[in-house]
Order: structure tokens, then sequence, then C-alpha cells
């Protein structure tokens, strides 16, 4: 509705009018405060872990295997560490990996997934075949014969994840560009002679985002829950380092004698992942709602 | 109690969306007598579908809320009866037919599927499992797909076997507000609720589909209430016309008289702004439609209004009879006719 | 060269879309021919109208006029010049002198960008004026449309729809045109918001000595603002002529049911309506399309021969053309008054 | 026009297995760590090396490498595992049936669970029904697979002794007609066997379902959704049709065709996944060969694993594609 004879309605600005609606379904907000407490604890690990120096190397073999307790809330592994302490740690190591393989397939997958919706032609049938047999193989099977192939540490597990990964955000950046560039603003910019590349990445990237940012949300614990099941394979990060994957699948081992070792570390994982699952299906909604005005 | 098909007395309805309470529906009396074809005409966002929905009972309750007034019709208030009875009378004499024919037919299912489901459930009921299911056999039922083929003939489309049995997807725009409208007529109606049918489409196209309408509602003596923005449209088809502006019925009359002679300054400045094939000259109206969330106190029209006076912006006019069956809802009617 | 008379002029253009490709073979399904066979004088300072029903042909027309979409065939003159091969930098200078204005007006604006945006995309392409003499720009192309100065920080979801088709004006005003494409801007408005941007456009044809290809549906708009008009039926066109005339006597059965389909609201309008005549029938799909005249399946005042000849367009008064065999025979007397203006073999 | 689309739908698929054999046949060929030495472990000697280099030709360049290949994947010879010393084709034909198993019974299990779940919880939109099924889906996809089927085993086998803690048969297996236990049981209607089966099967089942079971959740949820705010169910719903004709009728049929597409995702994802679980719970099915040839740079058999799931990937994509097509006549019938 527009504005009447004079006085201006005072409208919530797009902007308020998200937050409004976000703070009305709880699920949503759940998923924020996971998801802020994880990269609060990730960026101050030193000062919050309780035993520092347990997450890379100290040994104490005097106190191996103690049930959570007090001290250590929860329990200590076969050589002593503090579980608490390297699960604090081992989430600098998990965000990374998400948000690293979230950002190479955004840079690599969406300008191609753009390129091949608007310029079309011969580029359109390679990127789409190329992504069509990168999405036909499961991703864990091929990022497992990837970080394989390489020395098993956390930079080859989250390149293996990536190579994974960027396909998708080429199917993404190519539906949502198919539907943008019908609308007639593109149009306009080609009759007024706008360059490809201005059309491509500022007329219809922007449009693109919202969903963008709803894939990303959702991504980044999809990936660090894929990072996860290549440490527990061991292909991942390699002990003494503070990894959840790697952690759980130790912990297998002792798991009749001393369950915490792999219960804690998994269910880090599962926080982390319900966080930005909750918040990334938040976002949609609102976003969703958002371009049907 | 009154011979009228439907009255509506002091209807109001307001919507809470997130910035407020969007005071949409604001004051709407409407009669419509047995047999008689009545227009109701207004601009995008007066109101008119939403008034429609409220007599249809299809609006959606959450954001909507009916504040007061009564729809009377066959001497029961739909807007007090509980929606099981509700929907009962709505089956045997009222029926529908929606805007946009492109997307008002089920895309996965026959033209005949669709169809028989409806005459089947007319008659029973229940429609029993077979229907439930859809299975393609179910359709075959001779005494239903005989009626389809008789309803599909009656509004003139050709060849209706091809088209029983062909998806959506496969008619012309035309084609599909046929099947819409035979649809309309499967249960014996007496009152038909038309929401602008032949908007979506050409102009040749929908003289044909008026061209139909007229014929079968006389033809059956079917009371209708046809909405369009269109005043020529409603001209063709409607004895008389209500205009509505911004939430209220501002005046109310027989057609050719309203549209010679308007009274109320909106429907003046409405009927000058439409280009005629006389060349007249047309200008439209100054300033915007007002904005529900903050509407203005008093007519709502006051804004925009040549004549407004101190009377105009304070107190709601309520609709008085200035004529022969003709309606206005303005305070200075007087002075300026 | 002096400005010829005819600020754009088309010949025989041809416009198909190419069917959608059937798997790895180089089969399509059939061509859709939407422009097939027009042509079309457009005069300086002029407002032609493009009448038909959808499916006519008329924007991919306009479209292809302006060179937004390439031709399949034919040619384009444009003040004088010849734009039908026109492509790179020599096609992107044209861009300047031709703009357009579209129908929709949520589609034509993106979304995610404020009005000062839009409307400097095209002076950022052309203007090489400094930023700020671009702002100065953009207020007085808003000005000049009737919009506020603080709206240009506004964005598109915002405004009404009147407002957004004056940013699609104004964004079309800012190369200094000297011809725009209008694509409906107003049958997605309300009448009252439709009549003020239609007194808009007359005004700045005056002030700024624009000339309007009008496409529309609408002929009671027609009827008030076009010079000439070319009515559109299945990507021909099958009458064209000063509108005063196609208006008072009109030939083609196709016009004469289009006129007679107008809603009209006043008693007197129904004098300038022809007979009452009601069509029958869907037009046939561009796809398929009949050898010989389109509107056979649907015409009133059908012959025999209809069905085998396909009619071209003949000149049956000064500056009134039809394309139907019923005024076939004037071809022949013509041949021996006016041996060469039978629009249809151009020598 | 059914036979177009089969044809040009079987040449996209070969086009697209071809790439699949190049990708994973350059992956295990350029990329860095020579098999060879990787196969026979640090001591073995330089020439036992080379020995095995020459026998496995690859020390010919690749492209002939690469051709040798073919011709030995078209006449079915998938080379020998450096592992096991057996045809690698025999390895995953003995082992496919049990991955099969075990993603046929999750996916029926996500099904049966999965969609009324999102039909009931769309029809009581933003009501407790809806908010349970929806926590329901967010867990399910949260819990990381491996650690879920740790704490199933701790928790059900290992503390409480209900089920067993691995394996896929107690006892002796059933006479082998199709591989699957269950069938072969049934048709040897040996019920204690299918007993024994079944209980093995429970834990890694239900592990390998929680996410697809999630994930059809939301999708049947989601398209129920959208079918609400379409037109001809406002339409229906006016004309006065009956709630219960509308909803499983009309618009489930509407929303059935997208979720069909999501229950094939889901199958191709747990081909994928079956790794994971079939590790935990070490049950013999080719995703836990899998894993070892990969572990242990097996080649032949990676290629030959990843071509395999790839190839059922590509199956059921088809399959899904067809039945589509079949529910949904507005794609073939678009002019």
């Amino acid at each position: 509705m527009n504005t009447t004879s004079g006085q201006s309605t005072q409208y919530k600005s797009g902007f308020q009018r998200a937050i409004y609606r976000f703070s009305r379904s709880p699920l949503s907000i759940i998923g924020l405060v996971i998801i802020l407490v994880i990269s609060v604890v990730a960026i101050f690990a030193p000062f919050i872990a309780p035993y520092p120096k347990d997450a890379i190397s100290a040994v104490h073999f005097g106190n191996s295997f103690q049930p959570p307790s007090l001290a250590h809330l929860f329990g200590t592994d076969e050589v002593g560490r503090d579980v608490l302490s390297r699960v604090i740690f081992g989430s600098r190591l998990s965000l990374k990996v998400g948000l690293v393989v979230v950002a190479i397939s955004v840079l690599v997958g969406v300008p191609l997934g753009l390129v091949a919706a608007y310029v079309g032609g011969a580029w359109e049938v390679v990127i789409m075949r190329m992504t069509d047999v990168f999405l036909s193989i499961p991703p864990l099977v091929l990022a497992l014969a990837v970080a394989a192939v390489f020395k098993p540490n956390l930079t080859n597990s989250m390149l293996a994840i990536s190579f994974t990964w960027w396909p998708w955000y080429v199917r993404l950046a190519y539906g949502e560009a198919l539907s943008i560039k019908e609308e007639d603003f593109v149009e306009v910019c080609e009759s007024v002679g706008a360059s490809k590349s201005h059309i491509m990445f500022k007329e219809i990237l922007p449009n693109m985002a919202s969903t963008l940012l709803v894939k990303v949300t959702l991504d980044i614990g999809y990936a660090i829950l894929m990072g996860a099941s290549l440490g527990f394979l061991g292909v991942g990060a390699q002990p003494p380092t503070p990894a959840w994957g790697t952690m759980v699948s130790l912990g297998r081992v002792h798991l009749s004698r001393a369950w915490w070792l792999a219960t804690f570390p998994g269910l880090a994982i599962f926080l982390t992942v319900l966080g930005s699952n909750l918040f990334g299906d938040g976002l949609r909604d609102l976003l969703d709602v958002e371009m049907e005005r | 109690m009154s011979q009228h098909i439907l009255e509506i007395k002091h209807l109001q309805v307001w919507f809470h969306t997130i910035d407020g309470v969007a005071q949409v529906i604001q004051r709407v009396e409407l009669v419509i007598e047995p047999h008689q074809a009545v227009g109701l005409v207004g601009e995008t966002g007066c109101g008119k579908s939403v008034t429609a929905k409220a007599i249809l009972g299809s609006l959606p309750v959450p954001p909507a809320e009916i504040k007061r007034g009564e729809v009377i019709f066959c001497n029961q208030d739909l807007l007090s009866l509980r929606v099981k009875q509700r929907k009962q009378l709505l089956k045997q004499s009222m029926s529908y037919i929606p805007q946009d024919p492109m997307t008002s037919l089920n895309p996965v299912f026959t033209i005949g599927q669709q169809m028989v489901d409806l005459i089947k459930w007319h008659k029973c009921a229940n429609i029993g499992l077979g229907g439930l299911l859809g299975l393609r056999g179910w359709t075959k039922n001779k005494p239903a797909r005989k009626t389809a083929l008789q309803l599909l003939d009656y509004v003139n489309i050709p060849a209706p076997e091809k088209i029983v049995d062909s998806y959506p997807i496969e008619l012309s725009g035309g084609m599909r507000q046929r099947v819409l409208i035979a649809m309309a007529l499967v249960g014996d109606a007496q009152f038909l609720i038309a929401d602008e049918p032949t908007t979506a489409l050409d102009v040749t196209i929908q003289k044909g589909i008026l061209n139909l309408l007229e014929e079968r509602i006389e033809e059956r003596g079917i009371a209708i209430l046809y909405i369009t923005h269109n005043l020529g449209v409603a001209r063709r088809l409607c004895a008389r016309i209500c205009v509505m502006y911004a939430g209220n019925v501002v005046e109310t009359g027989p057609t050719l008289e309203l549209l010679e002679d308007p009274a109320h300054p909106y429907t003046i400045g409405l009927i000058n702004s439409v280009p005629k094939l006389t060349k007249e000259s047309y200008v439209g109206i100054e300033g915007t439609l007002p904005d529900y969330l903050r509407p203005p106190s008093g007519c709502r029209f006051h804004p925009r209004c040549r004549y407004a006076e101190e009377i105009c912006r304070n107190t709601p006019p309520s609709l008085r009879e200035v004529g022969e069956h003709r309606f206005v809802s303005c305070h200075m009617i007087e002075s300026f006719r | 060269m002096t400005p010829c008379e005819n600020l754009l002029s088309v010949e025989s253009l041809y416009k198909a879309f190419l069917g959608k490709k059937k798997g790895l073979s180089r089969a399509r399904t059939p061509a859709i021919k939407a422009v097939n066979g027009v042509d079309l004088e457009v005069k300086r300072r002029e407002t032609h109208a493009l009448v038909g029903e959808s499916g006519s042909g008329k924007t991919t027309l306009g479209k292809t006029a302006i060179r937004i979409y390439a031709p399949t065939g034919g040619t384009i003159v444009f003040d004088g010049r010849d734009i039908t091969q026109l492509a790179g930098r020599g096609l992107k200078a044209f861009r300047r002198e031709a703009q357009m204005m579209f129908q929709d007006p949520t589609s034509s604006l993106n979304p995610r960008k404020s009005v000062s945006a839009t409307i400097t995309l095209p002076l950022r392409i052309y203007g090489n004026i400094s930023s700020r003499q671009r702002k100065v720009r953009v207020e007085e192309l808003l000005a000049t449309v009737g919009l506020p100065r603080p709206f240009q920080y506004r964005y598109p979801h915002s405004l009404s729809g009147g407002q957004k088709q004056r940013v699609g004006l104004a964004r079309a005003l800012a190369t200094r045109p000297s011809l725009i494409v209008l694509d409906e801007p107003t049958s997605a408005l309300d009448v009252s918001v439709q009549a003020k941007i239609l007194s808009l456009l007359a005004n700045l044809q005056q002030e700024h000595d624009l000339t309007y290809l009008y496409i529309t549906h609408d002929l009671a708009i027609v009827r008030n603002i076009a010079t000439t008009t070319s009515v559109m039926y299945l990507g021909r066109v099958v009458e064209q002529a000063e509108t005063e005339n196609l208006f008072s006597n009109p030939r083609h059965p196709y016009t004469k049911a289009l006129l007679s389909a107008i809603p009209i609201i006043s008693e007197e309008e129904n004098r300038h309506k022809p007979a009452e005549v009601t069509l029958e029938g869907d037009i046939p799909s561009p796809s398929n399309m009949p050898v010989y005249c389109g509107f056979f399946s649907r015409c009133q005042e059908k012959m025999a021969e209809c069905q085998q000849v396909d009619p071209a367009l003949v000149q049956v008064e000064n500056d009134h053309w039809v394309r139907c065999l019923r005024f076939a025979h004037r071809r022949e007397e013509e041949r021996m008054l006016y041996p060469f203006t039978t629009k249809g073999q151009r020598s | 026009m059914f036979g177009l689309f089969i044809l040009k739908r079987l040449s996209y698929m070969i086009f697209t297995l071809i790439g699949i054999s190049i990708l994973i046949f350059v992956l295990t060929r350029v990329l860095p760590g020579d098999p060879a030495r990787l196969a026979l472990g640090p001591e073995a000697s330089e020439e036992q090396v080379q020995d095995l280099r020459h026998a496995l030709r690859l020390d010919r360049p690749l492209p002939v490498q690469y051709v040798w290949f073919l011709q030995n994947l078209a006449h079915g010879k998938l080379g020998k595992s450096l592992v096991t010393h057996r045809d690698v084709a025999k390895d995953i034909l003995q082992r496919f049936p049990a991955t099969l198993e075990l993603v046929l019974v999750s996916l029926g299990l996500a099904v049966i669970i999965g969609v009324p779940l999102g039909i009931v919880s769309a029809l009581h939109k933003d009501r407790v029904v809806d908010y349970v099924a929806r926590s329901v889906a967010f867990t399910g996809i949260s819990f990381p697979r491996f650690w879920i089927g740790i704490m199933l085993q701790l928790a059900v086998a290992y503390r409480l002794g209900l089920l067993p803690v691995t394996g896929r048969m107690g006892g002796l297996p059933p006479p082998h007609v199709t591989g699957l236990f269950l069938l072969d049981s049934l048709i040897a209607l040996d019920f204690t066997a299918f007993g024994d089966a079944a209980i093995h099967l429970i834990l890694p089942a239900i592990t390998l379902s929680l996410s697809p079971l999630a994930q059809i959740t939301r999708m049947v949820r989601a398209n129920m959704v959208e079918q609400i705010h379409k037109d001809y169910v406002t339409v229906n719903r006016t004309i006065g049709m009956p709630e219960t004709l509308l909803v499983y009728k009309y618009m489930l049929k509407n929303a059935f065709n997208a979720t069909l597409t999501t229950v094939g995702l889901m199958l191709g994802w747990m081909l994928g996944n079956a790794f994971l679980v079939e590790q935990v719970f070490s049950w013999p099915g080719i995703a836990r060969y899998g894993i070892n040839s990969v572990l242990r740079n097996d080649f032949n058999a990676i290629v030959a694993v990843t071509l395999v799931v790839g190839l059922g990937y590509l199956v059921i994509n088809f399959v899904v594609d067809l039945l589509y097509r079949v529910l949904d006549p507005r794609i073939s019938l678009e002019k």
C-alpha cells in the first residue's frame, strides 16, 4: 500500500520486518543461539578450555579414562587428556572446515552456474554435463577417494570435500539464474547495452543472494558433518589434533570401557549441524515470505 | 423473510498484518434480487474480492477478522453458521467462477476426472473409495460422465469427448474458462459469484464468454454477483452496478442511469478516466489509494475529493437514497448535483 | 542527409524462435514464426499504434524493430540508416536512440536496486558525465516524469504500479532517445492511474519531440492517442490506416470483430462501433501456421478461395492498407493506376 | 514419445558413466602416491614394485592405460584386487546384495514414516504436531550417522543386550537365491533365519534411515504447504468440495510427484552413506569393501566400487525421471 494523503505510515523497513518474523519462530532462535555459542567457543577456545595444554600434546598417564567428574566435565581420554578442552579446540577445526569448504564451493560454483545459465550455448553444455558427472557419484565416495590418495590431514580433507561440493552450487546458481534472466529488467539492461558481466554479477547475482544465503547456512553444517565422517574413516585430521570426527573414531575402540570418549565429540557435531539447520531453515521461511511481497 | 436472494448488512472486515491492523472493509451494504445480475465494480485493492470471499466463507480467518455485519442468504446469516452447515447450504444453492483460468484447474487430473468428482459429490455426500483414489476406470462410470459431456456441450465447447480426457495444460485460456463455467453450473445453483472471469482473456474471447454467460444466466434464471474493474464489461452484463472504493460501497444504481449520470465524486472521476471511443478527454483522479493501516478519518475519499468539507473529514457517510433504486454514500451530494 | 520523413521503416520483417532441441539430435520442434513478413512505417513525432491480441506477435515486432531481438529476415531502416545487420559497437551506439518501456511494472525493475541506480545505469554507459552531473540528471529525469526528488532513494517494493512505470519511463528517457517502444505500459494499471500516465506520455511527446510505437490490445486508448494504427494477427499486419479512418471505416473482418468486442460505457460510443460480430474458435497456434489466410478459421465473411490464396497487403485508399482477398480485386485495377505502390512487392 | 525420452536418457547415462570412469581413472592414476608402492608396503624391494607396475601397465602412457582399462571393463573384468588378490568383480557381486538389502529396508522405513508425518505436519501447520514433526526432522538430519550408530550400539546392543552389536547373520545364512537374506529365508520358509536376519538389520537400518526420513518429511511438508496456496485448492474448497477428497486426492497427487524425486535422491544418497553405517556395524557390503580398498589404495577396487555406485545412482535417477513423467502429464504434454 502506498502512502496516504500526506502522513506516510511508519513502515517497518524490510530488515525490521525480518527480525520481527524471525523472532516469532522459536526453532530459528534456538538455531541462532547454538551457532553464536559455538562461534564464541571457537574464537575464545584458549581462554574457555579448562586445560588448554591438553588440547595439543600434554600427556598425563596418571588419570587416563577418568569418568566425567567436576574436575573433568567430559572425563579424560586414554592418555589422560581432558576431553572437554579437546572438544572446545575441536570446534575451531570444524568451523574452519565448514567455512573453507563453503567458501571454495561458492567462489567456484556460483560463477560457473551464472555463465552456464546466462551465456548458454557450448558453455552451458560443458559446465552442466561436468556437474552431472560430479554429482552422479555419491559425495562421500568421491571425497574418500580424493582424501585417501593424498597424505591424510585436515587441509587435504577440506580440499577433498570442496572437490565434491562445488557442483551443488553450480546447479543452484544455474537454476536461479535461469528464472531471473527471464525477468524484464534483464532484457532492459541488454537493450541499454550493459555488458554481460555487469548483467550477471550486478543484476542477476543480487537477486539470488537470499537463496544462496540459505544454502550456505545449511551447508556449513553439512560440510562439518562430512569432515567428521572423513575423520571417522581415518582420512581426516590425524591424532593428536583434536578433530571431532577422529575423536569419535578413537573413542569407539574403548567404547565399552569409556563411553564418554566417543559420546561428547559426537554430541558437539550434532549440536553444530542442528544449529546451522535450524537457523538456515528459519532464514528460508523468512526470505520466501519476503519474496512473496 | 425478505424476498432478496442475498443481503449484506454493514459488513466490516479487518486484516491483522505484521505492520498493524488493515481496516480493509469499512462498510459494505449490498442487496441482490433473484434472477438479477449485479456488478460489483472497483479498482484494485478496493475490497471487492474480499467481499466475495466473505460471502463464500473462504476468508482465511487467522489474518482476516469479520468485525461485524451479516450476510443473509436464503434467510440464514452465513457468518453465524458453522462450517459444516454453511458448506451444505452453499453446495445446494451457490456456486463460483474463479478469475485466473490458468491456475484454477488441477494440473495433474483430466477435466473429466475433476468434473465427475464434482457431479458425483453434488448428488451424494461421499464419493466412495474409487473416487478418492482417482482410479481411471472409475471416471468411465456412465451417468456422471454423461452429465459432464452434456455440461461441456452446454457451454459451447467443441468436441467435448476430446476435452473430457485431456489435461488442463492442453486447453487454451478461453476453453479453460468455459470448463470452469460448466463446473459452476453442475448443481442447480440459484446464485453465482463470478470474480473477474474474463480479465485474463483477450477481448474477442472475452466477448464470447460474456455472451455465453448472459444466455445461460437468463435461461436458468440465476442471480449473479459479477465482480470486475472494467465498467464496460459491467454495463454489458449487469442490470445494477455497485461502485466500491477503499472498502466502502459508495454508489449503487441501475446500470444505464449510473453510467450516464454518476452521482458520487469518485464514480464521476472513474468514468472520466476511462478513454472513450468518442475521444472525450480523460483526466485521472488526483492522489493515490488510501493506506488501510492508517485510513483517512470520515469519508475515505475526502483526501482526493473536490467537494470535501469539514463534515466529510470527521463522520463516515452512509448510503442515502437519491432516486429510484439510486443510493449514494456522500454528505455533500445535495451541494453539487 | 536531410532527416527523411520516416524515423523507422521496416520491410518484410521476419522473426522466428527456434523450437526446443530434441535431445542430442539436430531436429527441433517446429519454429514459432512470431513475426511473419511485416511492413511498417513510423513517421517522426508520430504515435503509431500496434494493435492485436495475445499471440499476434506485436511485442516481438516492437522488440525486433529496435534490435532487442535479431531479425531472421527483412530490413530495418532507422533515421535513414540500415540497422538490420548492426552488431557490437555499432549496435551499442544505436541503442541510445531507441528505448523500450515494459508492460509489467514489477518485473521491469530490479528489486534489489534503488530507483537512482536503475536510472543511472544507461547514464553510466552513454552519458560519460561525472557522477555529480549524473545525480543532477537523475533528479531532472524524476521531475520530468512527475516523481518527487526523494524517490531516488526508494526501492521498487515500496512503489505503487503507477510510480514504477514512471521510473521505467525515466530510465527510457535517460539516453535522450528519439523513438520509444511502449509495450502496453498501462494495461497492468488501474483506470485512474492509467489516465495520468497517458497524459504524461502525451506531454513528453510534445516537449522532447518523441516518436512512440505504442503496443496495446485496448482500442479505446488507440482511438485517443494514436495517429496511425496497424492491426496485427498471427504475426502479420492485416490492416493499417490513419486511426480516424480505421475507426470510421474498418475493412478487415478481424478489425471489425476487435472493434465490436470493445466494452463501452456511454451510449454515444455505440455509434462508433460497427455491427455486432462474435468470433468462435481460437487463434491457430503459431508453430503450425496455416499457409492460407490465418484468420480463415474464425472469419465471418470467408469465401471459398480464402483457403487457397495467401492475401497480400493491398492499398484500398490513400494510406489505408488491408490484407484480405475481398479487396484483392482492387489489385488488378490498381496495377493500371499505381503500378509501383502495392506494398507486398516493393521493387 | 516415450521411446525418444528413454533413448535420450540412456545416451545421457552412458555419457555420464564415461565421465565418471575418466574422473576416477585420473584420480587413482595421476594423483601423487604410487599405487604399486602403497599396495606392497614400505618394506617391498624396488624391483618388486617395478614388476607390479609393469603387470598393471602403470608404466605405459596414460591414454594407453585408459584404453586398456576400457577394454577390460567391456569384458566385465575389473582387474585383480591388490589386497585380496581375487577378481574385484566377484568381490563386488558377492557383497552387493548385502548393501542393497540394507538400503531398501532403510528406505522403506523412511518412506513409511516420513510421508504420513510430512502430510500431517503440513495440514496442521504451526501447531504442536508440526513443531514435533519438524524437530524430529531436524534432529534426524543433524545426527552424524556414524555417531548415532555407535550410540545405538552402546545403549541398545551392549548395555541392554537386546540386539546384536554387529554383523549380518547370527546363524547360517539361508540358501542363496537373491542374496537378500530376508527374501531368501522367506523363500526357504526358514523363519528362524528370517528372525535372525531381521534383528541384525534393525539397528543399521534405523541408523541409515534417520536422515532420509527427515528429508522426506520436510519435502512432503514443503510440497503440501505449497499446494495449499495454489488457486485450484481455494477454488475447489469454495465450490464446497469435501476436505478429505481435496486433500488426499487432489493435493496429495500434486505433492507426491515432487516427493518422488526426493525419494530417488535419498536412495542415491543412502548408497553413498552406507559406507559409514557398514563400517560401524561391520556390515559385509560393498561400502565397507570400498573403504578398505580406499584406505589401502587398492585402486582397481576403488574404481570398481565407484563405478558400481555411480551406475546405481544413475539407474535410480533414470527410474525416478520415468515415473515422474508417467505421474505428471504436464511434462510430456508440453507442446
